[in-house]
């Protein structure tokens, strides 16, 4: 499981790891570890109360998470009397580093400001007579002891997160894959009669190529016919022709009779089909124009 | 130094490393990185991994080698439906595709060339490719001009996509032309016969 | 028009389309986009999952139900030696951000500002905004008061993460008792408020 404790880059050090010093001896000896690291200087001291040495301030300031971290570090490791609180020399201290703050993370170090207001807010009203105070109002440390209870629990829930097994840490999916000669056919895109219609609607207003073709219902089934007939006609080979009658149904009735008929007018207009009637009143052929010359060919 | 191992512990991990690789996995690779604690051979892995291919006949994944090595695969009989589960929304047609469409459909038989007359721009193969193989349009025949270009109409399945009967049920677009010869001569032919 | 089909059969579909899926795939899921073709009832796929897991019980994976649905995870004791196979290294997150996750499982819903009350600083929108992209956090909705304020809360994704069913699966908060400042200091503040 992973120390989730600090994630800047200084290296941060536990008070209790902290080594002894270096021997005076040429024995081995164990090294000093240092607190944090600044610019390339180790700094071995770590804060012993609320002031922090200005050179190291922009790097506790990014080692905790914030004031109520660095508070709840001090009250924990360095018993820090939450109770008699050491204003006097805090507010100095943290004054001066107002000046210090201008060029690091103004922003990030007001936090630390506002807690040291708070924390010499606390300790003067403390200070005064205890008969000033009025009865129902709450002590004020125990707001900020409410307050870094809270913090610590969800300080804690974070660490507890951190160390569930996780998936690319602790826990490995099992995959297989499609063999790479595998495509997948692409799923077809959902039409709407409506798209169809406002297509057609969008070409007929770019040109003018329909003008002489309305389209209407008896146009549409002569079109659809058209396309059967032609069907029926390209599978023919050796015979190229095929009765004229054969293209009738007559189960279709009168209506069908007349847009078979119709659909084989527009197809010898358009020169898409040829009729031949070697005698008078004799049998009609129909084949596809130019099916002959394409044979022979 | 390196730890005895049981053949059911190799197959287990090499079959874990498997599932978990989404690379092809060699014997080699397997002894040098996966098992190279432990005191396996090169014949005790590839008996393993013809101990999981055998296995795996029956499930609904198979152990495939391939250039690289070895990998688990779908297996090919259950390709299309699982491919249904990672399918994208398919996208919407083009404008360029919906107006061909509606060309072959109201004008059918039409060929490419005519389509693009009256589009003004040129069609693409993809697109009539497309049509195509959505089975919404065929070629009917081709036409008797220079290039013999293929006409193309609707289908059947195109009428039952859109739940149409026929052609004839398709929207009107403009009031019925009433001069038209050939209804004109057509009414003639029937009243006629009656 | 649904096609029958063998309890055997709907095991393989499953297991392969589990195996194939880079997410966890719910009952629901497996019915409607995997096996909508077929007759086969919920009942069954439930039944075919719990066989799958009992299969896989002595395999080198094995079958989890997360909080959306069923995966297949290699399993946990392997795990070490198949990570030595993988290049990447797995990835830390910083304090700043797992202390917004753990407010935002914890006391979900949740605003902006509320998270940084109790963290007494300022939480940065990149935070806010990698917690989103990864699909771990979602807007529920907006808190009424002046500004209306989104609130946060966590999705299955991020249970999933950790392959959790539920949030009641995770860690328990430390109670206030445990605190280590808790008790003692407070007792002596009311004390000395006496």
């Amino acid at each position: 499981m992973q120390n989730s404790s600090n994630d800047v880059d200084v290296a941060l050090i536990n008070s209790n790891t902290t080594a002894s010093n270096i021997g005076q001896s040429g024995e081995m000896l164990q090294q000093v570890l240092p607190f944090a690291f600044i610019r390339g200087e180790a700094v071995v001291e770590k804060p012993q109360d609320l002031f922090i040495p200005p050179d190291a301030l922009e790097i506790i300031l990014e080692s905790f998470e914030g004031p109520l971290d660095l508070l709840l570090y001090l009250i924990k490791k360095q018993k820090f009397d939450i109770l008699d609180l050491p204003i006097a020399p805090i507010t100095t201290q943290y004054m001066t580093y107002v000046e210090l703050m201008k060029d690091v993370k103004l922003e990030l170090a007001a936090e630390y400001l506002v807690m040291a207001a708070i924390l010499a807010e606390i300790k003067s009203r403390l200070l005064l007579p205890k008969q000033q105070v009025e009865e129902d109002e709450e002590d004020p440390r125990a707001e900020l002891v409410r307050r870094l209870q809270e913090y610590e629990i969800i300080k804690k829930a974070a660490q507890n997160i951190d160390e569930l097994p996780r998936i690319d840490r602790d826990i490995t999916l099992a995959q297989a894959s499609f063999s790479s000669s595998f495509v997948a056919k692409a799923q077809e895109a959902d039409v709407d009669l409506a798209d169809l219609v406002n297509a057609l609607q969008g070409v007929l207003k770019r040109t003018q190529a329909f003008e002489h073709h309305h389209i209407a219902k008896e146009t549409l089934s002569t079109r659809q016919r058209m396309s059967e007939i032609l069907s029926s006609l390209s599978k023919l080979k050796d015979d190229h022709f095929l009765k004229f009658e054969c293209l009738f149904d007559v189960s279709e009735g009168r209506h069908g009779v007349v847009v078979t008929f119709l659909a084989l007018l527009e197809l010898l207009k358009e020169q898409l089909v040829e009729c031949q009637q070697v005698q008078t009143f004799g049998q009609i052929h129909v084949r596809l124009k130019g099916a002959d010359d394409r044979y022979d060919q | 130094m390196t730890v005895m191992i049981s053949n059911k512990h190799v197959e287990q991990l090499i079959e874990a490393a498997l599932f978990s690789s989404s690379k092809p996995l060699s014997v080699r690779i397997l002894k040098e990185k996966l098992l190279f604690q432990y005191e396996v051979s090169t014949s005790q892995i590839k008996q393993s991994l013809e101990e999981i291919e055998k296995h795996y006949k029956k499930r609904g994944v198979n152990l495939v080698e391939v250039a690289s090595g070895f990998q688990f695969q779908i297996k090919a009989e259950h390709n299309d439906d699982v491919a249904l589960l990672s399918e994208e929304k398919p996208q919407k047609y083009s404008r360029a595709l919906l107006e061909t469409m509606a060309l072959i459909a109201y004008k059918q038989p039409i060929t490419r060339g005519e389509i693009e007359d009256v589009r003004g721009v040129a069609v693409s193969s993809h697109i009539i490719k497309t049509l195509i193989e959505r089975d919404w349009v065929k070629i009917v025949g081709h036409k008797e001009v220079p290039g013999r270009p293929s006409m193309y109409a609707t289908t059947k399945e195109f009428l039952d996509y859109f739940s149409l009967k026929s052609l004839e049920q398709l929207p009107e677009l403009l009031p019925m032309e009433e001069s038209s010869i050939a209804n004109s001569v057509m009414q003639d032919i029937m009243s006629t016969n009656e």
